[in-house]
């Protein structure tokens, strides 16, 4: 008998999730809303820009999704969630009272910390900006602490941006540089129309200070990562936050494997250095 | 949100309808539904059951938000039927292999129908019959398929969990050797070269088969993905005839991809 | 408003309802007289006896289950004797017990659901059991606990309830163990409380009046036994004959109107299997306790009102929880669960009583196992010209019913055959048709 | 001691209050089952295995003349299937806590041993712990035996992980035969085996026996068919992805699951929502399988859809990348997968047979 494993039979379960009650929802997009969750037990979810929690609707199964929200503010958890399935749906359709199970936080985050006294660059496609969102907070609510601030958005459509209002704000900011990109233009829209890596070259980036977050489709981060390390970006400080399917966010379940990395506890933001290989290898 | 508000209001007003109708089959699938004892009455109470001539004379006009559809095609007359039942129908969701697949009497698509007929009746010119029998998807859409000959009860109470939760209903896409690994049967091809199409099946039964000291006979059907070939081979090394192989795949499911090709699979 | 059937008339049930398959009824009245009966069946023809052309003699028990979800049991049964019949093998005694206690399984579920949720709702004035369990959930939930009893006894011994997978020609796959036996008893013991309780209930019906004098063909069992499993074939009339010789005696015909067949008892026409004949031909094979809850439901020795069965019926759920305990009681196990049958080139015959009544199985074998030649007579095809002199009498008698009331009594005396129409489709829409 | 001696150890479990599980012969081979007496265990059987069979034979009158039960021992501490939690009366997930029960696996051989070590550390031994394992855990009393019979499928040598324990175990026990007759060595390797067999009538051990113990391996050893060349085996399947070997082996692959869930070592597990019809109930897990389409899905499709993607991250994660995950390889020589592959794959053979092709490449590079 090992007294050590006694002990740490102890401990609480990861896998019992924590009652959240829905406080308010904001509908997004056509198929996104972000949902502001309160703790009933009143116990804040303390969190790095970039870490998830496993969240879930009672009876519709459970699902990875970041964290939306300010990490200076962690009583109140944010979620942005696009509805792509069964469960990712029943999560965003539900009403204000309504319980969620929620555990975690967990993985490791965007480390913004590294990137201070550097170029920040955040490039998010879609969904992609939810994750990103805290690390735009933290950048602007200790802009001294960094260099200039880049933040590139790219969306299928103009209706179809996240956090338009918040955008706005930015926009109005002389502090950082934001960018906004469609795939397809609607008449009213007098913005750009292409792919977020068209708008690169304009920033003129000073690659070896500069400190790249990026996350959208895994082509669309590669992609960009493979045109930043071009630029001469050092590849560790160009930084992704993969997707893997996940039952557990805490290294058992085993499914979100990418070869030797648990993309939950590993991840889910890797440096690109340790993970180009692996994007580029079909079905890994 | 927009596209469950009416399903909501919907829910508060009344109680769902569900109807259960039956072609060219043995019942089996339907009376899963009766088997249900400890369900059927609260069931009874969540759902209206609007139209279930086993069960009660009493039908009750469509639209049904939920048709479960028993059986296979096998007149054209049913043909026509299950038109008509699709279109009364919100969700329709087929039930047992003979729905899913045209079941045991799809036998028939690999013979001579009129030969057949006259073996089984004296007088073939009062039968109407068609020469195959056809799951229902080769006539309409199908919302949601449930395998097994028969279907298995738990199973499709969770089917009918989801729906009435508003959730579509999930099955773990996996062979019956993972139910039967997680109960820990002895594997009956292995350990006595027991002829068995787990490797290739869709789990359903919870590997009942193994547990009962015989191979899996199939009857929910391939699994999707599955590698009949590779299994035909090892059943032939381990000695079994050509005829045999066509034997145990050409039963429930007979008609269903990969199992048509039965020992030419090889 | 009500409409009765005067002049010429046309009764008719296009989809009848309770009953296991599809079928309608059409009565034809012209001058006040009943011209012409129909029971039509259009349950769709799944051509068994020709499917099972070529495949091999241990597939029977399988296949044909696959021809009712409500009593494939029963089909494995007498698929199996047929077959051993033909390779000459007669199972050992333990092997025979355990098919008659699954046999019981099937009994009690079949006659469960047929009562409760089939019948019952009849003779109380509903339209389902559902309906019923509104005013009486006591009742239903009594009858739904019988046949979940049932259930789990075809499930012990047969691994699941539908479609059985434990049963093969010789034997069974795998044995029951003591102790799975032991832990069945109790919901047993509470079936056969609720079995009883079930006699006393149906009892007290109203049964309208009709009494019928058909020839009653049922099997009776060696060693004084109820008839399930096993026995010869005995007729009301003083006849009887061995398994071996139905064919000589039972004529199948095919019918226009219909995709099932219709069989008359050479010399004698119509006659009637299952409950009613069985009770009649076998009351002194009663168990007491069987028999005293027959004499206080008031059945005599026979029963000729067809409304009557769900009595016999209650009363045979008796007779099989009764035997089940008495299998599961002295059950020691058997030496193997099944013995190796080899394929010799031979006919065999096998008939068993499933709940409906006589299921008649002929298989012709090759040398290599393949088979070559297969017959199937189920009960419902036995009863169906019983069905329509029962209806050509209740209209006959009733003419001057409301319209609504008299095509409701036709329908729950069809329902008195339990007519399993998935079975006679190697079979209904209730018409009374005005011309 | 003599065969009284073992019945008597078995004795002594159940009253210290262990549900005893040992080897016994069930529908034809060996399986760890629950038993109170040495007369229900295995006795005078041999097994015979090779790739997709295994067959027992009755011969001998040895106890553990089989190589390791045909089922592991994982099931016993990582259930196939539990509850994970269940709303309290608050309405509040809580822990579904089992009842764990002290229990004293009996018979583990040493390739068995390592795959618990290994589970110690993927399930209890890192940041997060799945409490209700190392719960079971704590409360296992392990006697393990030395393996002198391995069978044909066995390739512990190989993997440096038997066929003599050498620790994780609290009693060990080695039957041997010879001059001296049927007799049982028995050793203890914590405080807690120490003081069972204190109570134990047993003769103290003699000279000798340590001589006739290293005999027993060595022999057991040498009758070892199957090898693995691990020599730098994490870089040649990570350098191996696309490999022709993957195609080959993907032909005949079923993606059935059975491998994985015999692996004494595979943890993968799904979970799924308890709902019924009055809503949901909680949540209960599963063992789990790479094979399966699931496991990799992604809205939009399964990450690994092709089984030459399934098998090639099934043998790369137990023999390559488990070494970077959890510092030890993912595999104990067992042999379980081999046997109880319908398609009688020989994850010995695929891997040689990559190794082959790589060395291949290398020659054919200019
Ligand atoms: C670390 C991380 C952070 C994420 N953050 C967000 C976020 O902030 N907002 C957001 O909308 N989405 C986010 N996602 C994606 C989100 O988890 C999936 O959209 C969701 O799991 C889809 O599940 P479903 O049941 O609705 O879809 P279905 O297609 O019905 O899912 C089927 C199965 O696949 C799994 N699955 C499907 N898609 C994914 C996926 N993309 N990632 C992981 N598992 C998947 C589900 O768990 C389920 O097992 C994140 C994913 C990861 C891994
Ligand atoms: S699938 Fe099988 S059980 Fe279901 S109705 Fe058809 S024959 Fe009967
Ligand atoms: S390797 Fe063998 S056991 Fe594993 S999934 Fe493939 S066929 Fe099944
Ligand atoms: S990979 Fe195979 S041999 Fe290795 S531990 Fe797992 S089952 Fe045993």
């Amino acid at each position: 008998m090992t007294t050590d494993l006694l002990d740490r039979s102890a401990g609480t379960d990861a896998l019992v999730p924590r009652p959240f009650v829905v406080r308010r929802r904001i509908r997004e997009t056509s198929d996104t809303t972000t949902l502001l969750l309160e703790p009933v037990d009143r116990t804040g979810l303390e969190f790095e820009p970039g870490q998830f929690t496993m969240i879930g609707r009672p009876g519709f199964g459970e699902v990875p999704i970041s964290i939306s929200g300010d990490s200076a503010r962690p009583g109140m958890l944010e979620h942005t969630v696009r509805a792509v399935g069964d469960a990712s749906a029943a999560i965003a359709r539900t009403r204000r009272g309504d319980t969620l199970l929620v555990r975690g936080p967990y993985g490791r985050g965007w480390d913004v910390e590294a990137a201070a006294g550097h170029d920040v660059l955040v490039v998010a496609g879609g969904i992609g900006l939810a994750p990103l969102r805290p690390v735009v907070l933290d950048v602007l609510a200790r802009r001294d602490l960094f260099r200039r601030a880049f933040l590139v958005v790219g969306s299928r459509t103009p209706d179809q941006l996240l956090y338009p209002r918040q955008m706005e704000q930015w926009r109005g900011r002389f502090d950082v540089d934001v960018d906004v990109t469609v795939d397809a233009a609607d008449a009213g829209w007098r913005g750009h129309v292409g792919v977020v890596t068209d708008r690169l070259p304009r920033l003129d980036l000073d690659p070896l200070s500069t400190f790249a977050f990026l996350c959208g489709p895994e082509v669309m981060m590669r992609v960009t990562a493979d045109a930043l390390c071009a630029l001469g970006v050092p590849a560790a400080q160009v930084r992704v936050s993969m997707e893997r399917n996940m039952k557990c966010g805490v290294g058992m379940c085993g499914h979100c494997q990418l070869r030797e990395l648990f993309v939950c506890l590993d991840g889910p933001v890797f440096g690109y250095d340790v993970v180009q290989r692996l994007m580029t290898e079909p079905e890994l | 949100m927009t596209a469950s508000a009416p399903a909501r209001r919907r829910r508060q007003h009344r109680r769902p309808k569900l109807a259960v109708w039956k072609f060219a089959s043995c019942d089996g699938c339907q009376l899963s539904l009766l088997n249900c004892e400890d369900e059927l009455l609260s069931l009874a109470g969540a759902v209206e059951i609007a139209h279930f001539t086993e069960a009660t004379r009493r039908s009750v006009r469509g639209p049904y938000d939920v048709s479960l559809v028993e059986g296979s095609i096998t007149t054209a007359h049913d043909a026509d039927r299950i038109r008509q039942v699709r279109d009364v129908s919100r969700t329709l969701v087929t039930i047992g292999a003979c729905a899913t697949a045209g079941g045991v009497q799809a036998l028939r698509n690999f013979a001579d129908v009129s030969a057949w007929t006259s073996l089984v009746y004296a007088r073939p010119d009062y039968v109407s019959t068609l020469a195959t029998s056809t799951p229902i998807a080769a006539h309409v859409p199908v919302d949601f398929e449930l395998h097994g000959c028969p279907i298995d009860r738990g199973q499709l109470l969770g089917v009918l969990v989801a729906l009435l939760a508003g959730r579509r209903p999930r099955i773990q896409v996996e062979t019956v050797c993972a139910q039967c690994k997680r109960r820990g049967n002895v594997c009956v091809l292995v350990a006595r070269g027991t002829p068995c199409l787990g490797p290739v099946t869709q789990a359903g039964c919870g590997a009942l088969y193994p547990a009962y000291d015989r191979g899996c006979y199939g009857c929910f059907g391939p699994v999707a993905g599955g590698n009949v070939a590779s299994l035909v081979a090892r059943l032939r090394a381990d000695g079994m005839s050509v005829t045999d192989v066509d034997r145990i795949l050409h039963t429930f499911n007979a008609d269903a991809e990969p199992f048509r090709t039965g020992g030419q699979a090889l | 408003m009500t409409h009765k059937l005067d002049g010429e008339a046309l009764l008719r049930v296009d989809e009848l309802a309770r009953v296991e398959g599809e079928g309608a009824m059409r009565v034809v009245v012209r001058g006040g007289v009943v011209r012409d009966v129909e029971l039509q069946i259009y349950e769709p023809p799944r051509l068994f006896e020709a499917l099972l052309h070529g495949r091999s003699f241990r597939e029977p028990p399988d296949i044909t289950a696959r021809i009712c979800g409500i009593c494939p049991v029963a089909y494995q049964m007498s698929a199996c004797q047929a077959i051993e019949a033909a390779c000459g093998v007669v199972v050992p005694e333990e092997i025979r017990l355990l098919r008659r206690l699954l046999y019981c399984g099937e009994w009690i579920e079949s006659h469960a659901l047929h009562v409760y949720l089939l019948h019952a709702p009849d003779f109380l004035g509903y339209d389902s059991a559902i309906d019923l369990a509104r005013d009486h959930h006591d009742v239903v939930e009594q009858g739904l606990r019988l046949k979940k009893a049932g259930n789990a006894l075809m499930t012990l011994v047969g691994g699941r309830a539908v479609h059985p997978v434990n049963v093969r020609v010789g034997g069974f796959y795998r044995l029951p163990t003591r102790e799975e036996m032991v832990l069945i008893r109790p919901q047993l013991e509470q079936a056969l409380q609720d079995a009883l309780a079930t006699v006393a209930l149906v009892a007290g019906f109203d049964f309208p009046d009709l009494e019928q004098p058909y020839e009653y063909v049922a099997l009776r069992a060696p060693d004084g036994d109820y008839p399930l499993e096993r026995g010869s074939v005995v007729t009301s009339g003083g006849g009887g004959f061995d398994v071996d010789a139905f064919e000589e005696h039972v004529i199948e015909e095919h019918v226009e109107r219909s995709n099932a067949l219709h069989a008359r008892l050479a010399d004698v026409g119509t006659y009637v299997v299952g409950p009613l004949a069985r009770y009649s031909l076998n009351h002194d094979a009663l168990s007491p306790l069987a028999r005293d809850a027959a004499d206080s439901a008031g059945l005599g020795a026979t029963c000729r009102n067809p409304f009557r069965s769900i009595v016999v019926r209650a009363v045979e759920l008796v007779e099989a929880c009764e035997e089940a305990l008495r299998i599961v009681d002295s059950w020691q196990g058997a030496a193997a669960p099944y013995v190796d049958v080899a394929p010799v080139a031979a006919t065999g015959r096998g008939a068993t009583e499933a709940p409906r009544g006589i299921l008649f199985h002929r298989y012709t074998i090759g040398a290599d196992g393949a088979i070559v030649d297969a017959r199937i007579v189920p009960p419902t095809s036995q009863n169906q010209p019983s069905i329509e002199a029962d209806l050509r009498q209740l209209v006959q008698d009733n003419l001057d019913l409301d319209r609504v009331l008299l095509s409701r009594l036709c329908e729950q005396a069809i329902r008195n055959y339990d007519p399993c129409i998935s079975c006679a489709t190697h079979f209904l829409d209730l018409t009374v048709e005005q011309t | 001691m003599d065969v009284e001696g073992l019945g008597a150890l078995i004795a002594l479990l159940c009253a210290d209050g262990y549900t005893v599980i040992g080897p016994v012969v069930r529908d034809g081979t060996v399986v760890p089952t629950p038993v109170t007496s040495l007369s229900e265990m295995a006795r005078g059987v041999v097994d015979h295995q090779g790739p997709g069979t295994y067959r027992l034979h009755a011969d001998g009158d040895l106890l553990f003349g089989y190589a390791a039960a045909a089922t592991g021992w994982k099931r016993y501490l990582f259930p196939a299937h539990r509850p994970l939690w269940r709303y309290d009366r608050n309405g509040s997930p809580t822990t579904a806590a089992q009842p764990i029960i002290r229990q004293a696996l009996f018979g583990v051989r040493s390739c068995d041993l390592h795959a618990l070590q290994v589970l110690d550390t993927v399930l209890a031994g890192r940041r997060y712990v799945d409490a209700d394992y190392a719960a079971r855990r704590a409360a296992t009393f392990v006697v393990a035996v030395t393996c002198a019979h391995p069978a044909a499928t066995c390739f512990c040598a190989s993997m440096s992980t038997g066929p003599a324990p050498q620790d994780g175990f609290d009693l060990l026990i080695t039957e041997l035969v010879g001059e001296r007759g049927h007799r049982f060595l028995v050793e203890s390797g914590t405080p807690l085996g120490r003081a069972v067999l204190e109570r134990l009538p047993a003769a103290p051990a003699t000279p000798g026996d340590d001589a006739d113990v290293a005999t027993c391996v060595s022999a057991s050893v040498a009758t070892m068919e199957r090898v693995v060349d691990t020599e730098g085996i994490r870089d040649l399947l990570y350098a191996s992805a696309n490999s022709p070997r993957w195609d080959d082996v993907a032909a005949r692959c079923l993606s059935c699951t059975n491998c994985t869930l015999v692996c004494p070592t595979c943890f993968c597990f799904t979970t799924e929502d308890v709902v019924g019809l009055s809503g949901a109930d909680g949540r209960d897990r599963m063992w789990d399988s790479c094979f399966n389409a699931d496991h990799s899905l992604l809205h939009g499709g399964a990450v690994r859809r092709s089984t030459r993607a399934r098998y090639r991250q099934w043998v790369t994660h137990k023999f390559g990348s488990w070494i970077d995950q959890f510092g030890v390889s993912g595999c104990v020589g067992c042999g379980r997968c081999i046997a109880w592959c319908p398609a009688g794959i020989d994850v010995t053979e695929e891997l040689a047979a990559i190794r082959a092709a790589a060395e291949q490449t290398a020659e054919d590079a200019p």
